[in-house]
């Protein structure tokens, strides 16, 4: 707590200090014909897996200038790498906002790089919009008035498995396992929120596993040692299917709850083989493109359509480009409503003020919701059970409105 | 007891993954007296090679041999025209090379094949082993084809003239030379063959942990583990390291560190080895009395 | 045309010019010693013959140009060199360094008798056959250094301070064999030594080196009986 | 020469210990084109800043970070023939060590350089003692696997209160006291190139001292140097310290700079990085580090640039196999690193004077 008043204090002291140069009309980067808009990305290193999400918007973008820009403004996508390297990304982020000169940043990728800009971004008062992670501390609109999340938060996740498993399982014995990394942590915190004091109680084992492990058999092993009956699994999608299969082979069979991260048939369940995926609960918030529920779904058409015309070298199977598509609608929503005012306050207001924007590619019933005091556009989810074809939807749109 | 069981035969499979890849570390340190950091990435691009003649609609028994030598022709490509012309230049020149050949595979892979985990055939069938659940087929065959490979390197060092004038290149280019040995093509040579092995270890780990890019990364640290246990100039020694890093990690990790600390214990595990036996534990002295 | 004929042969290491413009010959069946001081330019003559340093000027054996040829094929001609400091190979086998001698002969029994008439000569060797050759002594290395280079069934032979650092009843047989080597096999051989009066002894003919130029060459016994060479090399 | 294919042989170059003190281009004698060229370098190094964009700025501060880190893998490897590819640990360790004293204990940053460099120095000499009986390619190997252990350290959760965790530290930039004459970006340049220098300059003191000779003796020739009378083991694990040292001062610049650190920031790669710093730049080069420093910033930019001029999105990733063809490039035209390549045209150009 008192860092975080540290950092209020601080950011206090250089908002005043820049009070003076603060600029009136459009943000660099705006001009009558373009918007200059960065991104950084892992094009290479350990999360190269995720570049295809900039790929993607990249595409939409090439799609939106085709098609007459946004209020007669071409869009300039400035989209550069920092594999993954929080030092490469303050490097990256300084060279896009001091040297191209973009109007603000939007889907820049991962926990640890857009920490290393996230008080630049906010002294220099640029958007930071979108962030490509679900962390908890991308909204935080007093003390960092300039960025912005997306995705529901994993700490949101966290907390809808925290409460599923109370629900249903008030007695059953859990294992827990997730990556070393924020992002782990992040889900089990929420976990820790929703159960209280029953976290202790029902988790009987935690295991985690390091990004560059070659498998974590060693772990589901230990867990299902623990006699565990629900298994709530925090992985990226080679280690869940990794999981499910060794799940498999030793006979484990607990309820097994996966994170939203690696609910993708086409990325973790044909992997390990559709068959052993059977039954597994998870949470999710968009449309996996490669689910039969959504064959003939004209919204998923539309984004067929527009991956075969605009991203041809995409993979129509991959999840994350039906995730980047959706976070470029909800970008261009902001600049649309933004109409000629684009200064950086304007857009930062309108990220801030959008009022249940249907956004393409969201679960039915989803929209982006924000306000001045909301920074956290995507709060709703739906459970799922995958029955061994399709992710079938169940119980309520979860809204987890994020304190 | 089951448990105990389970996780040694856990750590079995996953050493049958580092042992493949130490003899393939061990097979070029004794062809070329150096590491090949790119190793890896070797493997893996090989592995992708396989997994896209696959997709193209070649049954596996075809693949996999085409594969290696589909490799071992690269080996032997890349030592000829990369490090041909700087075969004079200082040790390190080489390492920034293995450095450049490390990123080169690892992103053109990236941008032919993307990074989404891709599933690659096991050749062995999907059953229980003699009815229990205690170690798949594929990890059992694994297992098999390592020690066939070694056994086959063994044969081929120790009792065929080229073995053995790839030895005596690697360790003495200069006396090699002067009984006639063209040091250039043994290197050439040792290329070849631990590419083709690395493809063998490619093909064999990818069904077990998914064929990605980045596949190799972390194996490549225990690769070097078991390596280093066995000992550096034992093919054998390596296989045997191999395993027994798996298992001591797996039965580290269950019983007394936890998951979160394995790759520290990799490093205890190395630096251990080397100050008590700095050969390996299976690997000989060198000595030159003088 | 003698059987080795070297004219103005030039010699360099980096920048540094080793050798200046030498010249000598070697008869077939003979065996010839290059004298001289430390850093006359002996070792760097015979690592010349061998292609081993850059080099300019002329170099035939037996009718065949060797400049700019790679060292293993001017092995494969023929020429076979005990280098300086033995060039064993420490972790392999006596037997197995022996083999490799014989890595340019065909025909398992050819090299099967290569490896008999090395054992006869060296008697020490067999005995050490499947013993780490790191592991022998100086002088049983400096033996299976030459028995090395006579699996290759050479006709010439450049030996480079064979000599060098072994007992003295050790170079004493060593020598021995050598000149019976020369008898029997009819290697010719290249020797430099800095022992000048036991090359003199072995060889035929000598040259004496200085800064890298030849400055005097004779049969051995007009070498021996010269006043100066007395004085610098032979000390009496 | 023939190829020695040994890896203690690392960079067996000796310091250019001088006959070509006596060669001159221009009629100007090498030592004393030494000395202009120094001069005009600092020279342009004090003014350039004050004519750049603070981001160049900030590019010119990081290179100049990277060129410290480097030129402490030098000491090591280039002048002690040491390998090392774990110089990333210290460089972590370093930049730790600054931020936690910033965060926790809410030190001023200039304060905190000196005990991230004696930290460090404590750290690389403890790894050093087990190093010594470790040679060449067993050393790489053992400090490959510190790189790869060193981001599971960090984030280890006994730690978590002080190091931050698996979130790292966000740390406060400091400030100039003259903003209306210097950026913030330009108090920062002048700190690290101030403490720069004096490494430096103390490294080259170092190099050319006794104890350089002793380190020097101990890479080409190890028994030789113990028959001297140089304790090997002494000065090999102290110049794993200093060489730690320098790596984690270099650490310590960059937490202040990035003003985060975190386990992600200290991988293998970073370790890699050095190591190209160093050979491109120069093994046993002083100055070749700061060629290397710039070189390891620059190239990954330049190389992103030229993948990008496919103007393919897809093409986006194959920055790292321009990356690869640059290097392998830099070896074929330097096979001895920048300072090789500068010492050879010297030569062409230099006559006796």
């Amino acid at each position: 707590m008192t860092k975080l008043r540290k950092i209020a204090i601080a950011t206090t002291t250089a908002a005043t200090f820049f009070a003076g140069t603060a600029m009136a009309g459009n943000a660099p980067g705006v001009t009558d014909t373009e918007i200059m808009i960065g991104n950084t990305t892992a094009y290479s290193g350990p999360a190269s897996v995720y570049g295809t999400i900039a790929k993607s918007i990249s595409a939409c973008w090439d799609w939106v200038n085709e098609t007459g820009g946004i209020n007669g403004r071409k869009i300039k996508w400035v989209s550069l790498d920092d594999a993954y390297s929080p030092p490469k990304t303050k490097e990256q982020i300084r060279k896009l906002v001091e040297r191209e000169k973009v109007a603000f940043t939007f889907q820049t990728l991962g926990t640890p790089t857009n920490s290393a800009v996230h008080k630049y971004m906010n002294k220099k008062k640029v958007p930071h919009l979108f962030v490509a992670t679900g962390a908890t501390k991308w909204g935080q609109p007093k003390t960092f008035p300039w960025t912005m999340g997306w995705q529901p938060n994993y700490q949101t996740v966290g907390a809808i498995f925290g409460n599923y498993i109370l629900q249903n399982y008030p007695n059953g014995k859990v294992a827990v396992m997730y990556q070393n990394d924020d992002y782990g942590k992040d889900y089990v915190i929420g976990m820790k929120r929703a159960m209280g004091d029953k976290y202790a109680m029902q988790v009987v084992k935690e295991e985690t596993y390091e990004v560059t492990d070659p498998t974590i058999d060693s772990q589901i092993v230990s867990l299902k040692n623990s006699g565990a009956d629900v298994f709530v699994n925090i992985s990226i999608p080679k280690f869940a299917a990794q999981a499910i299969k060794k799940m498999y082979a030793i006979g484990w069979k607990p309820a097994h709850l996966l994170n939203d991260v690696a609910a993708s048939i086409s990325s973790t369940y044909k992997p390990a083989g559709i068959e052993k995926a059977k039954g597994i609960i998870s949470v999710d918030f968009y449309k996996d493109p490669n689910d039969p529920e959504w064959k003939d779904d004209p919204d998923t058409n539309a984004w067929r359509a527009w991956m075969d015309k605009y991203y041809p070298g995409g993979d129509k199977a991959n999840k994350m480009n039906a995730y980047g598509y959706a976070v470029c609608h909800t970008m261009m929503a902001v600049l649309k409503n933004a109409g000629d005012d684009l200064s950086r306050e304007n857009i930062m207001k309108q990220a801030a003020s959008l009022h249940e924007v249907a956004i393409p590619m969201l679960l039915p019933g989803m929209y982006a919701d924000t306000s001045p005091t909301d920074f956290y556009p995507l709060e709703q989810m739906q459970m799922t059970r995958f029955d061994g074809t399709r992710s079938v939807r169940f119980g309520p749109l979860i809204s987890a409105e994020t304190e | 007891m089951e448990y105990f069981l389970q996780q040694t035969l856990s750590g079995l499979a996953n050493g049958a993954i580092y042992a493949c890849v130490a003899l393939a570390v061990v097979m070029i340190y004794q062809a070329i007296d150096h590491f090949n950091f790119a190793q890896g990435e070797m493997a893996m691009f090989s592995t992708f090679i396989a997994w896209q003649m696959m997709q193209w609609g070649m049954p596996f028994w075809l693949v996999f041999p085409v594969c290696v030598v589909i490799s071992f022709a690269g080996g032997v490509v890349i030592e000829r025209v990369i490090f041909g012309p700087i075969h004079n230049a200082p040790v390190l020149s080489h390492v920034i090379v293995f450095i450049a050949l490390f990123s080169i595979f690892n992103s053109l892979a990236g941008f032919i094949w993307e990074f989404t985990i891709k599933p690659f055939p096991s050749p062995f069938p999907e059953k229980d082993v003699l009815g229990t659940n205690l170690i798949a087929m594929h990890e059992l065959g694994m297992i098999g084809i390592t020690l066939v490979m070694l056994v086959m390197i063994y044969l081929f060092f120790r009792f065929t003239p080229i073995g053995l004038a790839m030895r005596a290149a690697a360790a003495n280019p200069v006396s090699a030379r002067l009984v006639g040995i063209s040091v250039k093509w043994m290197l050439s040579l040792g290329w070849g063959l631990a590419a083709a092995i690395g493809a063998v270890a490619g093909m064999l780990i990818a069904p077990m942990v998914y064929l990605e890019p980045n596949m190799m990364l972390g194996i490549l640290l225990y690769g070097f583990a078991g390596a280093v246990v066995g000992g550096l100039t034992s093919p054998g020694g390596a296989v045997a390291g191999g395993f027994l890093v798996g298992v001591a990690e797996n039965l580290a990790g269950a019983y007394v560190i936890g998951s979160e600390l394995k790759l520290t214990f990799a490093l205890v595990l190395i630096v251990g080895v080397l100050l008590l036996r700095p050969a390996g534990l299976f690997g000989r002295v060198v000595v030159n009395r003088v | 045309m003698a059987f080795l004929e070297v004219k103005g042969l030039e010699a360099f290491y980096g920048h540094t010019q080793a050798l200046h413009g030498l010249d000598f010959e070697l008869e077939e069946g003979g065996i010839t010693t290059i004298l001289g001081a430390n850093g006359a330019g002996k070792t760097t003559t015979l690592r010349s013959i061998c292609g081993m340093v850059r080099n300019n000027g002329s170099i035939t054996f037996d009718g065949n140009s060797l400049i700019g040829k790679a060292t293993e094929n001017i092995v494969r001609l023929g020429i076979a060199h005990v280098p300086e400091g033995r060039g064993t190979f420490v972790r392999i086998t006596t037997e197995e360094n022996l083999r490799l001698g014989a890595y340019t002969i065909k025909g398992a029994k050819n090299i099967a008798d290569a490896m008999d008439r090395v054992y006869n000569y060296f008697p020490r060797l067999k005995e050490r056959r499947n013993q780490q050759a790191g592991t022998l002594s100086g002088g049983e290395q400096q033996m299976l250094a030459v028995g090395r280079a006579l699996m290759l069934r050479p006709r010439l032979m450049l030996l480079d301070e064979p000599s060098f650092g072994l007992a003295p009843l050790i170079v004493k047989e060593l020598f021995e064999i050598l000149r019976s080597i020369n008898n029997d096999e009819k290697v010719s051989m290249l020797l430099v030594e800095q022992n000048a009066t036991l090359a003199l002894n072995l060889a035929d003919h000598a040259y004496l080196l200085e800064t890298g130029r030849v400055v005097m060459s004779g049969t051995s016994e007009d070498i021996s009986s010269d006043e100066a060479v007395r004085q610098s090399y032979l000390g009496y | 020469m023939v190829a020695d294919v040994n890896t203690s042989s690392a960079g067996r170059r000796a310091i250019p210990e001088n006959p070509a003190n006596n060669l001159a281009i221009a009629g100007i004698r090498l030592p004393v084109w030494n000395k202009i060229l120094i001069a005009i370098l600092l020279v342009v190094a004090v003014i350039a800043p004050f004519f750049l964009e603070d981001f160049d700025v900030f590019q010119m501060t990081y290179a100049l970070v990277f060129a410290m880190a480097i030129l402490g893998l030098n000491l090591l490897t280039g002048f002690n023939g040491q390998f090392s590819l774990g110089h990333s640990a210290f460089f972590g360790i370093g930049a730790y060590t600054t931020a936690m004293m910033m965060a926790h204990w809410e030190v001023a940053f200039y304060w905190t350089i000196i005990p991230a460099g004696i930290v460090c120095l404590v750290a690389g000499f403890l790894f050093g003692l087990p190093a010594l009986r470790l040679e060449g390619l067993y050393l790489a190997l053992a400090t490959f696997a510190l790189a790869t252990a060193m981001p599971q350290i960090l984030k280890y959760h006994a730690w978590e209160d002080l190091t931050g965790g698996v979130q790292g530290l966000d740390l406060d930039k400091p400030e100039s006291p003259f903003p209306d004459t210097l950026s913030d970006d330009q108090y920062l340049y002048f700190i690290v190139l101030v403490v720069a220098i004096i490494l430096f300059i103390c490294a080259w003191n170092l190099v050319r001292g006794r104890t350089g000779r002793a380190m020097i003796a101990i890479r080409d020739n190890p028994i030789a140097a113990q028959t001297m009378g140089v304790n090997n083991a002494v000065y090999k694990s102290l110049t794993f310290g200093v060489s730690a040292l320098y790596t984690g001062i270099a650490g310590s610049m960059s937490a202040i700079i990035i003003q985060f650190v975190a386990p992600d920031s200290f991988t293998f790669l970073l370790a890699v990085t050095f190591l190209v710093g160093l050979v491109v730049g120069g093994v046993a080069s002083i100055p070749g580090a700061i060629f290397g420093g710039f070189f390891v910033l620059l190239i990954p930019n330049i190389s992103e640039a030229v993948a990008d001029m496919t103007g393919r999105t897809d093409a986006k990733g194959l920055s790292w196999a321009v990356y690869g063809l640059f290097l392998i490039i830099t070896v074929y035209v330097m096979p001895s690193g920048a300072a090789g390549l500068v010492r050879l045209l010297v030569g062409k150009l230099a006559r006796r004077g």
